[in-house]
């Protein structure tokens, strides 16, 4: 049974002239995407959130508290956590909670510099090497060996005698090799992603290597750059502690959650808090590192694009 | 192949003696008397003696020559702190065990590491894959020192002996005294491997021949092995090679909470005991296992992705 | 674009290195052999031709001759093994720095396979922008507006700018790629299969569009296409290729009309009528005998294998690329 | 003949940034066994992801199948498989050739393993047979020294021969279905005229139904019985493949058959092509899709949708214009009169 | 395998023990390191022996010293090595010899610079005949000394001078003491493996001449070096001894002790650490005795020993106990000079050295101290004392750390440092083995404690062989080094208390020397 309509609508009109374009969103680059993909992530905003305060509360806390983290009181060494001391005391009676937060301060502070450091040359590191491949790349692989085949500990000592003591000679001892792993791994995918018909693509058009490793080989590696950096963040807090025990760290009475861990785990078997706290501390703040760069790789697929 | 193999064989020497003879001079340089390194002072005439002893009276320079001419022999020299024992003797005689302890830990780590990545890759963003994070951070964030001496005192003592290692047929026999520290010394390639393979996967599986795989009806499993697996294993790769290496340098920690005959307290000690054959020996050691993984790895690259051309020839 | 005003399109025939003509692209004696696991596989085995400017040379054979190959040697995006490529008179492989920048702006190519030329984390602005913002050729807002204009051209919409390439069908995504070439104006570009995944609607299309630039701007196009019919409408000269040997070449006329080569033969009798009818009683010249491989090509006639003409002499010797009329070249011993 | 899929109502949306895109909106048509179907249709409009979606491939996200869609296989319906079924139902009783040959193939496994694995999943081959067969495979396939480039990358292949290794996958084991998704784009004519001899033999030998996607249709005239046209995510028109070629009744399938172009056309006057562009899928428009680039466009075509009409037993289309209140026009003749205009 | 420790070879006679780190070598010539000590010190028998708290004939029977107290004859008992091979006074003039040559580099030689020719030789001066050891027949062994050394007795317990056998040495070349296999032994015990980072096995040596006596079959000795292993090793009775253990550790066993189980012995290790003061500090502060007293007399010894290392006793003086002065413990003997120091005012001295120095005190004085790496145990130890000086001084403590062991020596023997801790143990039991550390130009002065009077005291206490009178010379310098001069601040004695389960009996420890003697130690069947 046919529907009658009105017969004017069957009237010809022809084309429609004005092509009516659909509704335009501003179109924004990968990068913008992926942090406005980041920011729906809930878990990635957690983690934010999570960072912050814990950022914040270093910065704040030994601000605000009335306990000094200084203040030693060595009759009341080792007290459990409670009331008066939050989380306890360590071996000299000072207060924990006030030192773990200002032990952050440091180790946040280590941990982001020298995953910043380490990320920018290791990528571009590898990313050079592994692209231009050849000769290149034999000479800076071998240098890479070179580096890692020196023993750590000489070299570090050299870098504390030499260079003295303080961040930025802290920072160098850190990044002296940790930067190798990333330009490694970069280097292995790239030369992977190389043979990908883009990079053609992208040669064929007149792009520079530089812009072939920037644009399209790292941003195809980030993943693997971001676990390898949300895993250095923690490695280096322990470095950190490794480092000041051969003294390029923090300088007592200052402290950190490497070195507070690495005083905790002697008395583990008898004040168990005072490993747990410092671990505790750097184990989240690696976790939300870890959760948000998983956010992060999520935001920084196209494919899960909403 | 062959020429390759050459090449880079070439390239081994030349990398080696940089590292030689950057850490001779390096080492050196080193602040402290290696004849004075106890926490009492020997006598000069003494500290004299073992100088002359172990040719420190020498310039730098002479000795480097003195110490390139007897490693062309193969002679790394005898060990300061141990005397009587040369470096060549206690690396053959400590190698073992220590190589034992890795292959098992990362054996074992690198299992386990996969299969957790990979099932964590598949079930994103659930619990099981939080779960499998929260290990790894476990594993990373946790010290190894800790976690030893945990498993010491939960699984240690009834169960398993918590310390010692086979002393007869290094290689084969006495398993249960590595189980504790395999277990150990593979949380953290657990952590690591579990991290990246996850990542890994996930980059794989955007991939449109997994369709193709899906579309042959492959199941799960057979899609697992015959795609994914190799395909993101170039940075799973990268990760090994240097572990495979850092197998010959063992580790320190473990060795020492579980009181195994290995090369890694020797390592360290050796640094702050200034024992100089001993630094070079087990720098060079390292070094030649580390040089040699990055060979293999290069060539691994190439067999896991053909497109990837590390021997260096042109399109 | 002052470097388009150069000579007026010349659309009638020119024979291969006729003096006097403005030769854009000269292909001499190209080679480009892989190394496999077999052997060498020569996929374009001393190829020669010229391309004047605002002309376009349409290619066409069997699957796996060594077209796409020729295109890319041609460009530089492999490396030759032998033979020298010259665009506006200069060798492109002495070439100094800045020549070869502007080579490289000014011939482009629209990669066959769509999908996997794109960076699958790029937006489709980003792509299309690329060889722009490689040569500082539009800025800003010019730029944005640019890329709406290319993405208008190849019939997409500027929604589809902040798309990434996964999100695109076949056809969208190639059409991605013949805006990324066609955006930063080339003098010069190898189109391979470029409307191979487009419905005849688009293709004819786009193919209008290069019609259009060409007759505009003086383009020169090398066009790879398997759609005869669209190639001999769009190409002035067409080459007929075999197993990495150019084996006729004329103008398009001529060469449909009276191909020479018993390939090029074959090759115009399988195209395939949208007639049901005549499809069903099509006579077709088949193809028999074995299938030679370029890995370790034996001497001689390469489609002797193939050829109902085959000869002695056609095992014993490579022919020659003659002119058997006038701009009419063919390699064959029959000839 | 029976039955052997049948698709209905099948709607699957993109959730995109920009919103939803409705890449197929409502199709249902059905194949019998050893029948050939093509589907033609503008570039974007949804063939491929139709036959995704009969593969079980869609990604979820952001990928969506909307609900009331079924697809039936031998009157199962497959959108409710369980893995299993899935697995068993893909590669041996549906096969498919990918549209994208390049990014489609494993490019770290030889492409004779890509092919055996297949043959020993299904046909429970051994590996030496299972190689065999492969060989033969990429032979019938007209790859030359098979023997020995099985055991080649995938990127050692030119496009043409890649598309065919796909299609040697897909072939492998037989399939009662087959979904070819322009699997001779990259052919040449001659290679192109055997593979589809190849089709047609299979199809011929094993009963096997094949779904062939593609814009060329001189092979739909060759290959196919029937054929069903889409837009913009719908079929606007099916038929057998003379009452379409002959008789076609929707605006865009004659103007898709004028847009063709013949050897014997002049070389470089402008080709027919149609006018604007398609629709966005984002947003289609509340009436027929094809209404804005439509010479024969009613005030009622930018408001509702059409109807479909039955126009033989075999053929309908969906277009106001076979409303019987309709003017009656020539379509075929106004399309072409514009064209010589 | 290993670690069957509990298990093997029937409980009665085995005793399983822990060392913390391999030994270095067994070469009784080349070490001077306490687990290598207590191995060697098992293993073979030398002169005498260190029975309960005094020298005991051993493989000396008797001694005499002639009456300048130049010369001492050792008659030797008849008695064998493991081999059956006797042992001959020949072996220990060879070992002395031996030690003496420049080429052994023998660390301990310092020691017995009391013999005669023994330094001139290791110098490259003399010749070996030069040197006062001779045997004037296979049993009678003769040293001659430099100086008049009334301790030597004490000296020749030491390891350096146990008998050795040239043709067993010269047959295992430079790596001699590193293959127990290719030793011979003469004590009550021979090494019957060694695996080295792991155990050492020792077996009764049944050609002890004594063997009678030696009720153990086997000693097992693991290398556990954590403290926390070992605790637990210990729990479980996987090992028999523990030492060095922790207070909480402690606390842990109380309940042990009380019931029986466990046994302590408390006993003092003669050493002694302290808080050294370069004297000649270039920045000048140190330089100033005053200043150096007020550093000292701020740390607060009581708080320190009991709540911040919670172990060992608090110092007032340098000389530990567990020294013997001839027949007296000198300690006993001597009261701690800063005990009747108590009551004055640190601050008041600063400030008056401050003064005396003329120096500038607009700004806070800082000084410089340097910690032998940031192991906890110096961490905790020089954080405590920071605060003690800053409070209590209100100077400002900058905390410096050496890369290493190494490093750090490096430092304080060049006199590149302002404060520091550190600590000394003595070689053997008399005091001179802690007062010779301070003369002036010891080589282990890291103090750079420069004092002629201290010196007048020492030197001639030295050679005096009466008791009586040393013991007021020692007394006076000790109150020189720590209390008028305050050249460094003593912090604690070691206090070495040993745990064993209650069936191991008749174990030694001893002050200083090896971690314990087994010759009569046996495991009382459960
Ligand atoms: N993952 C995706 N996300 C968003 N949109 C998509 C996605 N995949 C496909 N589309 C859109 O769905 C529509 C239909 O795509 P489909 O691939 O089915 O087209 P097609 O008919 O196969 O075209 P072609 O002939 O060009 O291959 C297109 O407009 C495309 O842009
Ligand atoms: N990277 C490579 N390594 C080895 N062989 C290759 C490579 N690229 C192409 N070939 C081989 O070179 C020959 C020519 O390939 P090419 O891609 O040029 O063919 P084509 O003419 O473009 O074919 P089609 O029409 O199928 O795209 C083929 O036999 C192919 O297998
Ligand atoms: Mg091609
Ligand atoms: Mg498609």
């Amino acid at each position: 049974m046919i529907k009658e309509y009105e017969q004017e609508l069957f009237e010809v009109v022809g084309y429609d002239k004005e092509v009516a374009d659909a509704i335009v969103r501003p179109n924004i680059t990968y990068w913008k995407d992926a942090w406005r993909r980041l920011r729906k992530n809930k878990v990635a905003i957690f983690s934010m959130v999570t960072l912050l305060v814990i950022g914040l509360s270093c910065i704040l806390i030994p601000i605000l508290s009335r306990v000094d983290y200084t203040g030693q009181n060595v009759a009341m060494t080792h007290l459990k956590p409670g009331s008066q001391h939050w989380f306890g005391t360590d071996e000299l009676g000072r207060d924990v909670f006030v030192r773990l937060w200002m032990g952050g301060r440091v180790s946040i502070l280590i941990g982001l510099l020298g995953a910043v450091v380490s990320l920018v040359f290791g990528t571009l590191y590898g990313g050079i090497s592994g692209y231009f491949g050849g000769l290149i790349d034999d000479i800076m692989m071998r240098i890479v060996e070179v580096i890692v085949g020196i023993p750590y500990m000489i070299v570090v000592i050299l870098v504390s005698i030499s260079l003295g003591k303080g961040l930025p000679s802290l920072i160098i001892a850190l990044c002296i090799t940790s930067w190798t792993g990333l330009a490694r791994l970069v280097r292995g995918q790239v030369l992977q992603l190389k043979e990908n018909e883009y990079v053609l693509a992208s040669k064929a058009l007149g792009a520079s290597p530089m812009r072939i490793i920037l644009k399209h080989l790292l941003p195809n590696t980030m993943s693997v750059i971001i676990v390898n950096t949300t895993f250095q963040i923690p490695g280096f807090m322990f470095a950190e502690a490794f480092l000041s025990f051969i003294g390029l760290g923090v300088q007592p009475p200052y402290t950190s959650w490497g070195a507070m861990a690495a005083l905790g785990q002697q008395q583990m078997s008898y004040y168990p808090h005072e490993l747990l706290f410092p671990a505790v501390a750097i184990s989240l703040t690696m976790l939300t590192f870890n959760l948000l760069g998983d956010g992060l790789r999520d935001a920084l697929d196209p494919k899960l694009r909403q | 192949m062959g020429r390759y193999i050459l090449k880079r064989l070439g390239y081994l020497l030349v990398t080696m003696w940089i590292i030689i003879t950057a850490t001779f001079f390096l080492m050196n340089t080193l602040p402290g008397d290696p004849v004075q390194t106890g926490t009492k002072l020997l006598p000069e005439a003494v500290a004299q003696n073992l100088r002359v002893k172990w040719g420190f009276d020498k310039p730098v320079t002479h000795r480097y020559v003195i110490y390139l001419n007897n490693l062309l022999h193969g002679d790394f020299g005898e060990s300061m702190k141990t005397p009587g024992l040369t470096a060549n003797a206690i690396i053959r005689d400590k190698f073992p065990a220590s190589a034992r302890l890795g292959l098992q830990a990362i054996t074992f780590g690198l299992l386990v590491g996969l299969i957790l990545g990979i099932i964590a890759a598949f079930k994103r963003n659930t619990w099981i894959d939080y779960t499998v994070i929260f290990i790894a951070i476990a594993g990373i964030s946790i010290p190894s020192f800790v976690l030893a001496a945990l498993l010491q005192k939960v699984i240690g003592g009834s169960l398993l002996p918590i310390i010692g290692w086979p002393s007869t047929n290094v290689w084969l026999s006495g398993f249960e005294y590595t189980i504790l520290p395999t277990l150990a010394a593979s949380f953290g390639s657990i952590a690591t491997y579990s991290r990246f393979m996850r990542t890994s996967v996930l980059e794989v599986l955007n991939n449109d021949y997994i369709l193709t795989a899906k579309a042959k009806g492959l199941s799960k499993r057979e899609i697992v092995q015959k795609h994914v697996l190799r395909n993101s294993l170039i940075p799973i790769i990268t990760i090994f090679a240097p572990q495979m290496a850092g197998i010959v340098t063992g580790s320190f920690v473990i060795e020492r909470i579980f009181c195994i005959p290995g090369l890694g307290m020797y390592y360290v000690e050796s640094i702050n005991g200034r024992d100089f054959p001993m630094i070079m020996a087990t720098t060079i050691f390292f070094s030649f296992f580390f040089i040699i993984s990055i060979v293999l790895m290069d060539i691994l690259y190439g067999i896991i992705d053909p497109r990837v051309r590390v021997s260096g020839e042109k399109r | 674009m002052a470097e388009n005003m150069n000579l007026p399109a010349d659309n009638t025939a020119k024979g291969q290195g006729q003096p006097g003509k403005d030769r854009l692209v000269e292909v001499k004696h190209l080679k480009k052999y892989f190394n496999v696991r077999s052997g060498v596989l020569k996929a374009v085995d001393d190829v020669s031709f010229d391309i004047c400017r605002g002309e376009t040379l349409g290619l066409v054979g069997e699957s796996g001759c060594g077209k796409t190959t020729c295109g890319r040697t041609l460009l530089g995006i492999y490396e030759a093994t032998g033979g020298d490529v010259f665009f506006e008179g200069n060798n492109t492989s002495t070439m100094n720095k800045q020549l070869k920048k502007d080579f490289k702006r000014n011939a482009q190519i629209i990669f066959q396979d769509p999908y996997a030329s794109l960076n699958p984390r790029m937006t489709v602005s980003d792509i299309i922008a690329e060889g722009m913002d490689i040569h500082g050729l539009y800025m800003h807002k010019e730029r944005q507006e640019r890329i709406y204009e290319m993405l208008n051209l190849v019939s997409l919409n500027k929604e589809h700018a902040g798309r990434f390439p996964h999100e695109f069908s076949g056809g969208q995504r190639q059409r991605i790629g013949i805006a990324r070439a066609l955006a930063i104006n080339p003098k010069f570009i190898v189109c391979d299969e470029p409307i191979s995944a487009l419905d005849v609607s688009i293709q004819a299309q786009i193919v209008n569009l290069l019609i259009k630039l060409q007759g505009e701007l003086n383009l020169t196009y090398l066009f790879i296409a398997h759609d005869l019919s669209m190639v001999k409408h769009i190409s002035d000269r067409v080459g007929v290729m075999y197993l990495g040997c150019l084996i006729e070449l004329a103008t398009s006329a001529e060469l449909y009309k009276n191909p020479l080569h018993p390939y090029t033969q074959a090759l115009l009798s399988a195209i395939p009528i949208p007639d049901p009818e005549a499809e069903k009683n099509k006579q077709r010249v088949v193809l028999e005998g074995d299938i030679p491989s370029p890995i370790n090509p034996e001497p001689g006639c390469r489609f002797r294998s193939r050829c109902r003409y085959a000869k002695a002499v056609c095992s014993e010797k490579r022919p020659e690329l003659k002119e058997v009329g006038p701009g009419h070249f063919v390699s064959c011993h029959l000839y | 003949m029976t039955k052997l899929m049948e698709v209905k109502n099948l709607r699957v949306s993109f959730h995109t940034y920009a919103g939803e895109v409705q890449a197929v909106r409502d199709v249902s048509f059905s194949i019998d066994s050893g029948e050939a179907v093509a589907i033609v249709g503008e570039s974007g409009c949804g063939k491929t992801v139709t036959s995704k979606s009969i593969m079980g491939l869609i990604p979820t996200p952001p990928g969506d199948i909307k609900e009331n869609s079924s697809i039936l296989y031998k009157g199962k319906d497959i959108l409710k498989f369980s893995d299993k079924e899935w697995q068993k139902f893909r590669g041996a009783e549906a096969g498919m050739i990918f549209q994208d040959p390049m990014t489609s193939l494993n490019p770290t496994t030889k492409v004779g393993k890509q092919i055996m694995e297949n043959l020993m999943v299904h046909r429970h081959m051994s590996r030496s047979e299972a190689l065999n067969e492969a060989v033969r495979m990429l032979e019938v396939v007209n790859i030359p020294n098979s023997r020995e480039r099985v055991n080649e990358y995938p990127h050692q292949f030119s496009g043409g021969m890649r598309q065919r290794i796909m299609i040697a996958i897909a072939l492998a084991c037989n399939p009662r279905l087959l979904i070819a998704d322009e699997p001779t784009t990259a052919l040449d004519v001659t290679i192109q005229a055997q593979i589809l001899e190849l089709l047609k033999d299979i199809q011929k030998q094993f009963d096997t139904a094949v779904m062939l996607i593609t814009h060329d249709l001189g092979v739909v005239a060759g290959m196919a019985r029937n054929i069903i046209v889409m837009y913009a995510g719908q079929i606007i028109e099916k038929g057998t493949v003379d009452e379409v070629f002959k008789n076609a009744r929707h605006p865009y399938t004659n103007s898709l058959l004028n847009a063709v172009p013949g050897l014997n056309l002049k070389s470089k006057v402008q080709l027919a092509s149609i006018y604007g562009t398609p629709p966005d899928l984002l947003a289609p428009p509340a009436g027929c899709a094809f209404a804005g680039r439509c010479k024969f466009c009613m005030k009622i075509c930018r408001e509702q949708m059409p109807g479909v009409t039955k126009i033989s037993s075999t053929h309908e289309a969906s277009c106001w214009l076979q409303h019987s209140q309709a003017p009656k026009i020539n379509i075929a003749e106004g399309i072409r009169g514009e064209q010589d205009g | 395998g290993c670690g069957q420790n509990s298990a093997s070879s029937g409980s009665g006679n085995t005793i399983n023990l822990a060392f913390t780190g391999d030994p270095e070598s067994f070469d009784s010539s080349k070490v001077a390191e306490s687990a290598a000590n207590t191995v060697i010190q098992e293993t073979q028998e030398g002169l005498v022996r260190l029975g309960d708290k005094k020298i005991e004939p051993a493989g000396a029977t008797k001694w005499e010293v002639s009456s300048d107290g130049l010369t001492w004859t050792f008659h030797l008992r008849d008695y064998t090595y493991s081999d059956g091979v006797k042992v001959k006074a020949q072996d220990f003039v060879y070992a002395v010899r031996r030690m003496f040559d420049p080429a052994t580099a023998c660390p301990s030689a310092g020691i017995f610079y009391c013999i005669k020719g023994g330094e001139d030789f290791l110098n490259g001066k003399g010749s070996v005949e030069d040197i006062g050891v001779k045997a004037t027949d296979d049993n009678t062994l003769e040293i001659t000394l430099k100086t008049p050394t009334p301790y030597f007795e004490q000296l020749a317990n030491f390891v350096s001078i146990l008998p050795l056998r040239q043709d067993v040495i010269e047959k295992a070349g430079v790596t001699y003491g590193t293959d127990p296999k290719a030793m011979v032994f003469s004590g009550p015990f021979v090494v019957d493996s060694w695996i080295r980072g792991s155990k050492i096995i020792l077996k009764k040596n049944e050609k002890y001449w004594d063997a009678a006596n030696v009720k153990l079959n086997e000693a097992v000795i693991s290398i556990v070096p954590e403290q926390a292993t070992q605790e637990q090793l210990f729990d479980s009775k996987g090992l028999d001894i523990i030492q060095d253990v922790k207070a909480e550790y402690v606390d842990k066993l109380k309940t042990k002790i009380d019931a029986g189980d466990i046994t302590s012995l408390v006993g003092y290790y003669p050493s002694c650490s302290y808080v050294a003061f370069n004297n000649k500090d270039k920045d000048k502060i140190f330089t100033n005795a005053k200043i150096r007293k007020a550093f000292s007399l701020a740390i607060d010894r009581e708080a320190y020993s009991q709540n911040v290392i919670k172990k060992d006793v608090p110092a007032y003086g340098f000389l530990p106990f567990g020294l013997n002065n001839g027949e007296k413990i000198y300690r006993e003997a001597v009261e701690e000079p800063l005990k009747s120091m108590s009551g004055e005012d640190p601050k008041k001295l600063f400030e008056e050295g401050v003064a005396e120095l003329g120096l500038n005190t607009s700004t806070p004085i800082t000084v410089t101290f340097l910690q032998r790496t940031a192991a906890s145990n110096n961490k905790t130890i020089s954080e405590y004392l920071q605060d003690q000086w800053q409070k209590k001084l209100g100077v400002i403590v900058k905390i410096d750390t050496a890369a290493d062991g190494a490093t750090f020596n490096k430092s304080i023997q060049k006199g590149e440092y302002q404060v520091a801790v550190t600590g000394w143990g003595g070689d053997y039991n008399d005091p001179m083995t802690f007062m010779e550390l301070f003369l002036t130009g010891s080589p282990n002065n890291s103090a750079f404690f420069d004092n002629e009077r201290y010196n007048e005291l020492v030197n001639a206490g030295a050679v005096d062989s009466n008791a009586d009178k040393r013991l007021d010379m020692f007394r006076e310098a000790e109150k020189i080094l720590v209390a008028d001069n305050a050249g460094i601040a003593p912090l604690t004695y070691n206090v070495k208390t040993t745990y064993m389960q209650s069936y191991v009996k008749g174990i030694l420890v001893q002050a200083g020397g090896p971690a314990w003697e087994l010759k009569n130690a046996y495991i009382e069947k459960k």
